[in-house]
């Protein structure tokens, strides 16, 4: 019954859904391109000196996101995949802030 | 019944090359490296026993004589060390490699050649770490070792750059094996066996695997560090730079933890598998087990610093991780209660496995209350780092994770050789650990609160515990008759057990409906599966035991001798940083030519 | 017949829980001075708290216990396979049940949490008032006590006066160690580069042995100290002491002035020119010693123990030995072999010079 | 009645599985899971400890924000060529294969001699792994990463040197998929470092 199970062998081409193309992938670089510059054009305005570390934090998670949804097709992949990421990305983010809580850095 | 016996035919049929030395060192198959990994982790579990004697021993009696003090360090070290990466965790790897495959309906792991590599790291990892004692003196500054003791200035031996490394090489063992496992369990499932139709013990493997993964990284980030600080004088662990020693004890922890549960997981799947076969009941409140070890793993994460309520965390951090702690009890609770629920109203058959299954309950249960005393921070004030905690971890690693271990062995040998053990050996086994177990650490509860800390190589007279320690002294011993005839039984039963069959219990899951010992392919044909219980239920019976009529060519993969030398270049790398680059150098040649002929290496 | 032998299991857990808990009561009321070290006899109200919480805590253990052993006897009793006993029933869960088992535990969680989080904020609020300030350091392997406020400094033995609040702050010189007195309520650790305290009014006069709770080397077991809880007069009497030059005479200082070292105490008369201690002096003064020691007037080492008031004493050496002529005779033969890792070296003395050195030391009350 | 053994090679994760995915990709983003917690934990050392140093450089008197950033974006485009590469690959375009994927090495280069020059800079400036704490946590963190995209870059060359000589046809996509996870991985911690270390002083 092996040969006729429905999941056929994948790995070679992952015809899942639409991929993106090389017209979206260089969109997304676009986008990141310009996230960076506004990263280090905010590092260097004082008047975001309040904001500036949420907005950073902000935007490298944005920055991340979109690499890891595009780039690394979790957006497109099964859902698994991103179980097996996001959940240890989320222990270790927590693991994180209990240090620095614990470490009295606010 | 026929085509079982073809193929067991087919079994001794099998080519020259499958049997002899050489067999054994390029096998891929999971069921032989099971049996390499129990044979190493039960020897290892004996050298760790032997380091216990020898520490009761010295401790028989106040200002006593017998050792001293630094190889008492060095004996409580490497007692803690092995007990618990050298004998437990690789006596559970055992079982996942013998059983998951067989379980799940598969023909083995998903990635074979990764299994064996992760023994050989193992065992090379193993004796790496005991070649200290010939080296200048194994580690002496505790399984835990921490900052800042562990610093150059205090401890100038190698014996912390052998447990440092050593750790690392075991750390590699562990992931390697862990992923492989969570892909087996994820991925290779029979058809037909949901998540939620996989065995309690799969589903524990499972837990443990993911813990595994998410803790190694970070000891071996903490390793690093003290690796650094040794090697090349960082600061990472030095006050005089700012550091702060309570660093190491937080990644220590956040990964001992998790730690812990990995060593006890396994466990409580096995007895979830013993106790239903020998009560004749499916397990009671299956998905609530199996979401009360996701929940136990899960809040694993959350409480590493109940191990630190002595350094002063402040009152918040103490409440908050006294709280999750507790919160821990509630599935640990649960699932006590379940398995009380799955022996109610059966028909309890007492084999030598159920009799250590029931042991497990009744031992783990004390480990668990007394775990929960000390889950009050200023409770734990009076017993963190005394004989009390001692009692507390060996009930439940000895009276837990070890008593689920010898049910697991009295369950599964036959399947594992084809023969029963003797069951009135492995009752008088059972009986002499039972009492010698409590015997040796009962007292030692009392030992801890009348005021004895753990750790000291000797105490003064008249403190009221001298004879508690005697006692403890003589449990010990007790302890080791038990394993002599444990010993004696495993030999004989081996050779001379009567013939088991391929079910001699009845059990529910897959394995069983295979001959013992299982063909190397396991399944002739990969069954479907259409129950948690397949040989209980008619139909799904007739579909388990399908299994055995072949159905097609079955495609194995091949032996390989790649793993064992990239294990090897593996660990000559990692220990060139202690014996040089004349060791390093040619490690790093070997791994490199290892990994690419293994790349390269056909196969599956 | 092997259906009977759980039975014994369970009796013979019974049998070994009852001795248990005439030992836990024997203990909690116990004679202190069998077990001189037990944390089941608080002699403070932070040890008081401690041992009420603990309390609660076991009889909630206990309790489980029983219920949990009793349910495993009468199922492995009651449901054992008999020939005539029929199929169970495939039951594979009950929800209200499976409900129930999870809430109970909760409740009883409720039951300690509450006292436990209120025992924490107690026990680790600020001090309602603080009538000493000790400063523990701890040493590999044994401890200084800095009396900041009374320019004292003492080792092995720190002494209080009951009924007083008495705040002690813990540091360490090398690595971790760990402070604790059981009778005085829970440990803590001494850190590097982390000052700890913890308060305590101890309520009974007596004294108390303690030592070090967290494995700090060769000699961990070896790192002792006692806790001299004294009558305001006798603490008194005792801070006097220590405040004079050693064998009377001199001058105390300004009590006002906070200092930590003893330096600032009245240089020590020399004894008797040609008596056995004058000599012991000279040799101190010319050998190895002064290099670790404190001896107010002659030297100034910090890495040993202060020995300005060696003989007020009544044990050395990380609390190991009585403060006997021949124990420190034996001491000054060999300190490592006495007390293994001990830093002090053998300094290579003769017999003559440690007779000596004996006299010497044990003229410094 | 007899049952045939086959040793058999065949393509690496062609098995049926129970989830229809691919094994070596499933172990694979088991592993990213891991390496989560294997930077998260550098990080988390490198932020407990910022500020404790008992002597400079500190932080902001050595940091060059300009430099970094160049560095930062040429490992973003590096991403950016990796799914080129990957789209080449799987459309069986062996020329746009090698270029792409040799494009991808060379950025992941210029980003190690780029951390290189910074390193020898800042050990010129008197920051080295013992000077404070910032010396030891910046260069084991950075460092470690830096040690992630050189295995990244040799790994891609031998991809590359498959592509050239034909050897990386659409049924080996997964090789390049796999390589590609890992590469964009690299690359995300390099986000947070970039944000976490440089950025926010």
């Amino acid at each position: 019954m092996a040969d006729t199970h429905a999941h056929e062998e994948q790995d070679a081409q992952a015809p899942e859904h639409a991929h993106p193309g090389a017209r979206e992938y260089l969109a997304i670089a676009t986008i990141l391109t310009v996230i960076t510059a506004v990263e280090v054009a905010a590092f260097y305005i004082p008047a975001m000196k309040s904001v500036l570390v949420p907005v950073l934090l902000t935007l490298s998670a944005l920055k991340f996101s979109l690499v890891a949804m595009f780039y690394m097709h979790l957006k497109f992949d099964h859902r698994l995949f991103s179980w097996l990421f996001v959940t240890p990305m989320i222990v270790a983010a927590l693991v994180i802030v209990a240090l620095l809580k614990l470490f009295g850095h606010w | 019944m026929a085509s079982t016996i073809a193929t067991a035919a087919a079994v001794h049929a099998v080519p020259r090359s499958e049997s002899g030395l050489w067999s054994w060192i390029t096998t891929v198959d999971h069921k032989r490296i099971g049996a390499l990994y129990g044979v190493t982790a039960f020897i290892l579990f004996l050298v760790g026993g032997i380091e216990a004697l020898v520490i009761r021993l010295q401790l028989a009696q106040p200002g006593n004589h017998f050792i001293s003090p630094d190889v008492y360090n060095q004996m409580f070290t490497m007692h803690g060390t092995t007990m618990v990466f050298l004998a437990v965790m690789p006596l559970s790897a055992s079982f996942f490699n013998f059983l998951v495959p067989l379980m799940i309906g598969a023909r083995d792991v998903a990635f074979p050649r990764l299994n064996a590599f992760s023994y050989w790291v193992f065992l090379f990892g193993a004796i790496f770490l005991h070649v200290s004692f010939l080296h200048g003196g194994a580690p002496n500054v505790g399984w835990f070792g921490y900052a800042n003791l562990t610093a150059k200035g205090f401890s100038p031996g190698s014996g912390v750059d052998f447990w440092a490394i050593g750790l690392q090489i075991l750390g590699i063992a562990s992931l390697a094996a862990a992923f492989n496992f969570i892909v087996t369990i994820i991925n290779m499932r029979a058809p037909g066996m949901g998540f939620m139709r996989m065995p309690p013990f799969v589903w524990m493997t499972l837990v443990t695997s993911f813990l595994i993964i998410l803790a190694f990284p970070v000891i071996t980030v903490a390793l690093v560090f003290l690796l650094f600080d040794r090697f090349t004088g960082t600061n990472f662990f030095v006050p005089a730079a700012g550091a702060d020693p309570l660093l190491w004890q937080h990644l220590f922890w956040l990964f001992g933890h998790p730690e812990v549960y990995i060593l006890i997981l396994p466990a409580m799947g096995i007895i979830s598998e013993v106790l239903p076969a020998f009560s004749r009941k499916p397990l009671f409140g299956y998905p609530v087990v199996v979401y009360s070890g996701i929940f136990i793993g899960f809040m694993g994460w959350g409480v590493w610093s109940h191990h630190m309520f002595a350094v002063g965390l402040g009152p918040l951090a103490d409440s908050f991780f006294a709280l999750t702690t507790m919160l821990i009890a509630i599935p640990t609770g649960v699932k006590i209660f379940n398995w009380l629920a799955t022996i109610w109203g059966g028909k309890l058959r007492f084999t030598t496995a159920m009799h250590f299954a029931l042991g497990f309950i009744a031992l783990f249960t004390m480990g668990g209350l007394s775990g929960f005393m000390h889950a009050s921070p200023p409770a734990d004030l009076q017993q963190t780092d005394t004989y009390f905690v001692v009692a507390h971890i060996h009930y439940v690693l000895f009276g837990g994770a070890l008593m689920g271990i010898f049910a697991g062995i009295y369950y599964w040998f036959p399947k594992m050789t084809g023969r029963l053990m003797n069951e009135r050996l492995g009752k008088l086994h059972f009986w002499l650990m039972v009492t010698a177990m409590n015997v040796t650490f009962f007292p030692m509860h009392f030992v801890g609160l009348l005021g004895m800390p753990r750790r000291v190589y000797t105490y003064a007279p008249h403190m009221g515990f001298d004879w508690m320690n005697l006692t403890s002294t003589v449990g010990a011993f007790g302890i080791a008759v038990g394993l002599l005839v444990f010993m004696w039984n495993w030999w004989t039963s081996r050779r001379h057990g009567e013939p088991a069959g391929n079910d001699p219990w009845g059990g529910a899951s897959l394995e069983w409906a295979l001959p013992s010992p299982p063909p190397p392919w396991n399944f002739a044909t990969i069954p479907v599966v259409r129950s948690i219980d397949p040989l209980w239920h008619r139909e799904s019976r007739a579909a388990a035991l399908a299994a055995n009529e072949p159905s097609g060519p079955i495609h194995m993969p091949p032996s390989s001798h790649w793993p064992i030398v990239s294990a090897l270049g593996a660990t000559l790398l990692m220990s060139g940083m202690i014996f040089g680059w004349a060791i390093g150098i040619p490690g790093l040649v070997v791994t490199l030519a290892g990994i690419y002929a293994w790349a390269f290496e056909p196969c599956t | 017949m092997v259906a009977r032998r759980p039975t014994r299991t369970v009796m013979r857990l019974v049998a070994a829980l009852a001795p248990a808990a005439l030992l836990a009561a024997a203990l909690a009321g116990c004679a202190p001075n069998d077990f001189p070290q037990s944390t089941f006899n608080p002699r403070s109200e932070f040890a008081g708290m401690i041992q009420s919480l603990n309390l609660q805590l076991i009889f909630w253990v206990v309790l489980i216990f029983i219920v949990v052993q009793t349910l495993l006897i009468v199922a492995i009793v009651k449901f054992r396979a008999r020939p005539d006993s029929p199929e169970p029933k495939p039951v594979h869960g009950n929800t209200a049940l499976e409900i129930a088992w999870t809430i109970a535990p909760a409740i009883i969680l409720a039951f300690v949490a509450v006292p436990t989080v209120l025992t924490i904020f107690k026990t680790q609020a600020k001090p309602v008032r603080t009538d000493l300030v000790v400063k523990v350091i701890g040493h590999q392997w044994w401890w200084e006590f800095q009396y900041p406020d009374l320019g004292v400094v003492t080792a092995n033995e720190m002494h209080v006066p009951v009924g007083r609040t008495i705040v002690v702050d813990i540091e360490t010189a090398d690595v971790i160690h760990s402070f604790w007195f059981p009778a005085m309520g829970g440990k803590r650790d001494a850190i590097p580069g982390r000052p700890n305290r913890i308060w305590f009014t101890p309520d009974t006069v007596g004294v108390f042995p303690g030592q070090c709770a967290e494995f700090c080397g060769l000699s961990h077991a070896n790192m002792r100290m006692k806790l001299m809880v004294e009558t305001p007069a006798a603490f008194a009497a005792w801070v006097e002491l220590q405040r004079r030059p050693p064998a009377g005479g001199g001058a105390a200082p300004d009590s006002t002035a906070a200092v930590s070292a003893a330096m600032a105490l009245a240089p020590a008369p020399a004894p008797p020119a040609g008596s056995p201690a004058a000599r012991g002096r000279e040799i101190f003064g010319q050998s190895a010693c002064i290099g670790c020691h404190t001896v107010a007037g002659l030297s100034a080492g910090v890495l040993g123990p202060d020995l300005t008031h060696f003989a007020s004493r009544t044990t050395f050496a990380g609390s190991l030995f009585e403060n006997t002529p021949d124990n420190v005779a034996r001491w000054l033969t060999d300190p490592p072999g006495r007390k293994p890792g001990a830093l002090m070296p053998n300094l290579g003395l003769t017999p003559e010079q440690v007779n000596a050195l004996v006299a010497y030391l044990e003229s410094l009350k | 009645m007899s049952v045939a053994v086959a040793v058999h090679a065949h393509a690496p994760g062609a098995h049926r599985t129970s989830t229809g995915l691919n094994s070596r990709k499933m172990l694979f983003w088991a592993f990213l899971g891991s390496e989560c917690m294997f930077f998260g934990s550098l990080i988390a050392t490198y932020l407990v400890y910022r500020g404790r140093d008992q002597v400079g450089p500190h932080p902001h008197e050595i940091l060059n924000i300009p430099f970094t950033s160049v560095s930062a974006f040429v490992l973003l485009m590096s991403s950016l060529t990796m799914v080129l590469a990957l789209a080449a690959v799987q459309r069986g375009d062996r020329r746009g294969s090698g270029i792409w994927l040799a494009a991808t090495a060379l950025l992941g280069m210029t980003f190690v001699g780029g951390q290189f020059y910074e390193f020898t800079h800042f050990v010129h400036e008197g920051l080295t792994l013992q000077t404070n704490l910032f010396g030891s946590t910046f260069y084991v963190l950075t460092g470690f990463h830096g040690t992630h995209v050189t295995v990244g870059v040799i790994w891609l060359w031998s991809l590359f040197a498959m592509a050239v000589r034909g050897k990386l046809p659409q049924s080996r996509a997964l090789d390049v998929e796999i390589a590609g996870l890992y590469w964009h991985f690299v690359d995300v911690v390099w986000i947070a470092i970039f944000t976490l270390v440089y950025l926010i002083q």
